[in-house]
């Protein structure tokens, strides 16, 4: 490998218990995601976009299915002779092998390949958030402060700062104080769970918290405290645009409902491109008695019948008289004539049979998981 | 398949459809939303599983170079073998007329190549044929040359080479007609064969004065070879006048031809442009249509083709239409029977409207 | 992932302990042979030669290093949409990861990764030999003989058979017996380690071997005597060329020194082409007082001593007055001016100092190990 | 350097070196056992960090497609940006001559790109620079235009483009000299600027009648631009004539020449061809050489250069030669002073001698 001089660690392993059925048989980062994309397509689209060419995806789930999306990373445009993006899973050593115990231990046990990439900094992000973010620029003010490590903040309402890591910064932004979770924030400076580290800095770190056995190994918990009680240079960056969490069934249909508004939050398709993994399919093809309004449907999918407030994925077949209103399909998913689909996510490959009926109601979206079958009458699911 | 080498002929002659082609060759017409013609017979060749594809470049070679670029997207940049273009001739032989002339040119690249079998082709042909099973056929038949056929069902006029065939599928006579009726063998311009007989074919007959491959190599000499067809009887479609074009494009709004082209188990590939899904938005109106990724749609569409990027405003009333890839539509315009080229924009209420049978062409880049 | 008509999964987890000193940093199949390639060329090159476009690499030692070798697979021309290779180390699971406990556990560990690819036939590859063979002839004729597993065989002298998995077959080709290791051979038909095997049929005997505690999990040991019981239609495939085991240190020379017959026992250069991964360097230099006889050298080498009976790799510095004889140098060697190498395999990036000495001798040869610098005085080093 | 667009112009006069570019262009001519001349332009691009380079393809671009492929072996096939091929225009405009029509034919794929800055090359030079390093010093020094230039070191003849410097960096002459001497700064024809004047640059030049992009767009109109010379102190060659063939050839077999070229940081990289390490048999005797990978050697080899696939047979003698890729030099000749081009044959005991300076050129594909 070419030294690099940024290399991005995208922490996908978190077993994704919180979608539910929609990571059964994927992992959580190829969850799909607005009408065309994977969850992983905006970390690592913003990489690509970023001149950030080596990534490491941390991943315990379901690797093969992982590798298979990504393949050789071409999409992305990270197929460069000495980047690319490598699929990183807890693998055995001597010893066998332990799933990764936190975020921190995820990326201790993979120094050895920090080491073989030998960059001068570790971008360190998360895969659960929908955003698009230049890191270069987050680079350069990391770079200018002289800091060894950056923290990307954002701005959170007051009443929900206590839901996340929140910061306490000096005017020039060094961070002097961080409480994670705190009931009485003193700041609503959000972390966002994306940091740069000086690589051995980070390193030295990571392995003093290897050995004590009382940490948790989480970077929010352990390692970013454990750096400010030492005064080290933390500083933040902070961050102004679009950013969720799609780590829940009710985030993730939200987010995609976001996408819905007549001036979209964010912009999927300006200079900064959501690169994905494409499907080779056609234009999708509108019968002549369909009704579409006020929602995203992708190439490949035949509508024949009404569509509204919903996000259709490539290859989606919606029968004639079938109706689908506030919901998520997911690819290659069949909804049969006179079916009813209301919010509600439908997984991949389902059947939504003639005439029935999958409801929700917001707040509490019924999702179908992959590859099942929902008949018209016993079927028939109810929000839940 | 490993043992054929694919070649598309981009020399054709493209008068009848200069509207569209002032500044691309024929085989880089878009097509179908997303695509360019050549799209068809690349993935065609590609999903048979050949590796190795010569692409004779067109006198206006840009829009297919920025097309095809380094064939990548077609799984085709590869070490070994992969996309080779094959540049048209040097000035000093203008003076000779004819596609015959870029083979021999070229004859070298064919030599030196690997493969045993030479699978020629056009590229403004629409459809989606499985290759392999032409080289069973063929090697099966112990054929000279195999043709690829398909049989017309209703009466269309223009240019079309014609065959006859023997009930075992040996060809009896091949002419170029004016008009085609329900059942005769239309020709789609693919030719499989040996190399050795290609390479001896056009030496020979280039340098006996022969100046078109197909009247001087094929038809003239038909007698020299053993010659079958093969019948592809899927969708063909020969993109080669304006009318055709429009024909072509307006079948695809037939969910079977959609299906049969796009959606089995052999995918149209082409340039990948990571567009957005179409965003239809409240006033949005869509009947009959293809809609491609990239569209922002607010008014009306109806038996249509949007390519990627289309921008439809409020109160467009757009039917019968192609609009072709980051067209802008403005406020109030009612679009009937035109075909608008790449970049067009419409300001705010115009109406625009050609004949069923004689769309009205709006080309590249103009603003009205 | 598009079906694939037959799968490749290349069994490259032995530890490489028999090859001592020169796996201790790099995995075995990575380990440099023949003035420019790495033992997994062989295999892989076969593979995409043959036409076989999706392969599976078992390994359990340092899958990074060897993932960034094999990087997308672009050497051997096997990145392709819906190939490539596919580096697949136990990694862990629910109840943690183990080693491979035998050739059949590390394919019936991977058999998710099998079911992706749905082949209709898996071919078994050892990451131990060097030859080129045409793998699609063996499929032709394992359908041909419509069996349920074919095996690769191949003469061997009588005296060396009781070293080997000896087969004994009808006059058909069909296998009646096999015997690991027999005292006393009945034919000298041994087994190459190169199997194909119906999927369906293989699964079946991996999962019914795994639920065996008796069992070592070994292909030659275990599967195939219980498949052989179950009177299955079990066919020999007869090769012929050069095939060479280089799991030893004496074999992996001996292999090299094969190379320097004026008529190479077989050709490297034909139209089976061996790929590599490629360095990016000039010609090599020879300098104006340098002598080389018999030898292979390779790019961006500068030889300015002397070099006889040897195979040079890649970037390897050979000073002036330095002779080097009957020896393997890898890559990015440097020999200084007057240093003698006798009947030795020196590894990567090592250095042997002005007028030092490494000789071993014929059967005891000596072995600098990756990285090692070899003083002149102290440091000679001796066979052993 | 991603705000880079690189440009390789391949537009080049090559009458002086008509034997080797009788069939090719002359950035492809086989140069130092492995390599074309064109690499060392496109992997100082490439190494620099730019991921976008259009190569302007000259008026016979087979050899040139042929090599760069899909670009691959430079790591430009990819999705976005990567490798561009820019043809010669239509036959309409050949009334006017010189590299300028060629640029103002593709403009608009130059304004279509989101590059900031053009960083335009030739591809017959032979050097290893890195412009990352010329990219900021172009930013210090605020410049219009930054030429690349190399000091000579000695006296040479031909054409050459000769600037003068300010101590600042500051040109404040550029001429075209039949010759240089110790101290001259002499161009290496790279020239970096924003792209929007460039475009203004060949748009306005060529729109008022010039020709040529060196003479009528720089030279005549030097005074208009704040012009900046960066040196590059490295080792340069301009393969223009075969002397100078002959000679930077010769030069890589200076141990440091080869060492910086090829050996530093930033590798040469050109199209992979899997070929087997170099066989030495019992009866080689090779000094002061260059040796490419495929070469069998049974014969004596001084003071030459083996190209790839090159077979010495017993009792040859080869001396202050250039052998090109698979040529089979035969049981008993002698060669001295010698450029064979690709795939000769020197059947045995033939004995070919050209003079120190005035070397004899075989063609490609001769037999002896």
């Amino acid at each position: 490998m070419r030294k690099t001089e940024c290399l991005a660690m995208i922490l996908a392993g978190g077993q994704g218990s919180r979608l539910g059925a929609l990571t059964k048989k994927i992992a959580k980062p190829a969850v799909p995601f607005g009408g065309k994309y994977r969850i992983i397509d905006f970390p690592l689209s913003n990489c690509a976009n970023s001149g950030i060419e080596k990534v490491g995806v941390l991943t315990q789930y379901r690797p093969l299915e992982l590798h298979n999306y990504l393949a050789s990373g071409s999409a992305w445009d990270l197929d460069k002779k000495d980047g690319g993006v490598f699929i990183l899973p807890p693998y055995a050593r001597e010893k066998g092998a332990e799933w990764y115990r936190g975020t921190a231990d995820a990326i201790y046990q993979n120094l050895n390949f920090i080491d073989l990439a030998d960059p001068d900094y570790v971008l360190i992000l998360s895969g659960d958030h929908i955003y698009t973010m230049d890191y270069s620029w987050m680079l350069d003010a990391h770079k200018m402060n002289k800091a060894e490590a950056t923290i990307g903040v954002i701005e959170v309402p007051w009443d929900e700062a206590p839901r996340f890591g929140i910061m306490n910064t000096d005017k020039d932004g060094r961070i002097e104080d961080f409480e994670e979770k705190p009931a009485k924030p003193k700041s609503n400076l959000a972390s966002m769970g994306i940091y740069i580290f000086n690589k051995n800095f980070l390193k030295k770190y990571l392995e003093d918290d290897a050995k004590d056995e009382t940490s948790s190994h989480d970077f929010g918990k352990n390692i970013i405290p454990k750096m400010l009680a030492d005064k080290a240079r933390l500083y933040s960056y902070a961050f102004d645009g679009y950013w969720k969490d799609v780590g829940t069934i009710e985030s993730l249909w939200q987010a995609n409902m976001d996408l819905l508004q007549d001036v979209p939050p964010f912009e999927l398709n300006g200079d900064w491109k959501i690169f994905s993994s494409n499907p080779s399919m056609p234009p999708h093809f509108v019968g002549p008695d369909a009704k579409i309004k006020n929602s995203m449907v992708s190439e490949g999918s035949m509508v024949l019948g009404e569509v509204e407030n919903s996000v259709i994925f490539p290859g989606v077949r919606i029968g004639k008289g079938a109706k689908v209103t506030n919901s998520v399909v997911m690819p290659s998913t069949v909804i049969r004539e006179n079916a009813v689909v209301d919010y509600a996510i439908i997984a991949q490959n389902c059947e939504i049979a003639e005439g029935a009926k999958v409801a929700g109601e917001k707040g509490a979206i019924t999702v179908v998981a992959e590859g099942e079958t929902v008949e018209s009458e016993a079927g028939s699911k109810q929000a839940g | 398949m490993k043992t054929v080498m694919g070649i598309i002929n981009l020399q054709e002659d493209n008068s009848l459809i200069r509207d569209l082609t002032a500044r691309r060759a024929v085989e880089s017409i878009p097509f179908a939303g997303r695509y360019r013609l050549i799209d068809f017979t690349l993935s065609s060749m590609v999903n048979s599983g050949i590796s190795c594809v010569g692409v004779m470049l067109p006198d206006k070679p840009r829009s297919v170079l920025d097309h095809l670029r380094s064939g990548k997207d077609w799984d085709l940049a590869r070490r070994h073998d992969g996309l080779f273009y094959l540049p048209a001739p040097q000035q000093e032989d203008m003076n000779r007329k004819g596609d015959l002339k870029n083979f021999y040119h070229n004859l070298d690249f064919f030599e030196h190549s690997s493969q045993r079998y030479v699978l020629l082709t056009s590229g403004s042909f629409v459809y989606n044929v499985d290759f392999s099973q032409l080289l069973r056929f063929h090697q099966n038949t112990n054929a000279d040359i195999t043709m690829v056929y398909n049989t017309a069902t209703e009466e269309a006029h223009g240019k079309n080479v014609v065959i006859e065939t023997a009930e075992n599928g040996l060809v009896t006579d091949i002419a170029e007609k004016p008009a085609v009726y329900d059942g005769t063998q239309v020709s789609t311009n693919v030719y499989l064969m040996e190399k050795r007989i290609f390479v001896e074919m056009i030496r020979y007959t280039y340098e006996h004065g022969g100046q078109d491959f197909l009247i001087d190599g094929i038809i003239r000499r038909a007698a020299e070879y053993n010659i079958y067809g093969f019948e592809h009887d899927g969708y063909v479609a020969h993109v080669d006048s304006t009318a055709a074009y429009y024909k072509a494009n307006m079948d695809i709004l037939q969910p079977e031809v959609w299906e049969e082209l796009f959606m089995g188990q052999h995918p149209i590939y082409t340039k990948v442009k990571d567009e957005v899904p179409v965003q239809y938005k409240e006033t949005a109106d869509v009947k009959n249509s293809l809609i491609a990724n990239g569209c922002i749609v607010r008014g009306e569409v109806e038996n249509s083709i949007l390519f990627r990027g289309v921008n439809v405003a409020e109160g467009v009333k757009i039917k019968n239409s192609i609009i072709m890839q980051k067209c802008d539509i403005q406020e109030g315009s009612l679009i009937e029977n035109v075909i608008c080229d790449k970049n067009v924009i419409i300001t705010k209420e115009k109406w625009l409207k050609g004949a069923a049978n004689y769309p009205l062409i709006v080309t590249k880049n103009v603003v009205i």
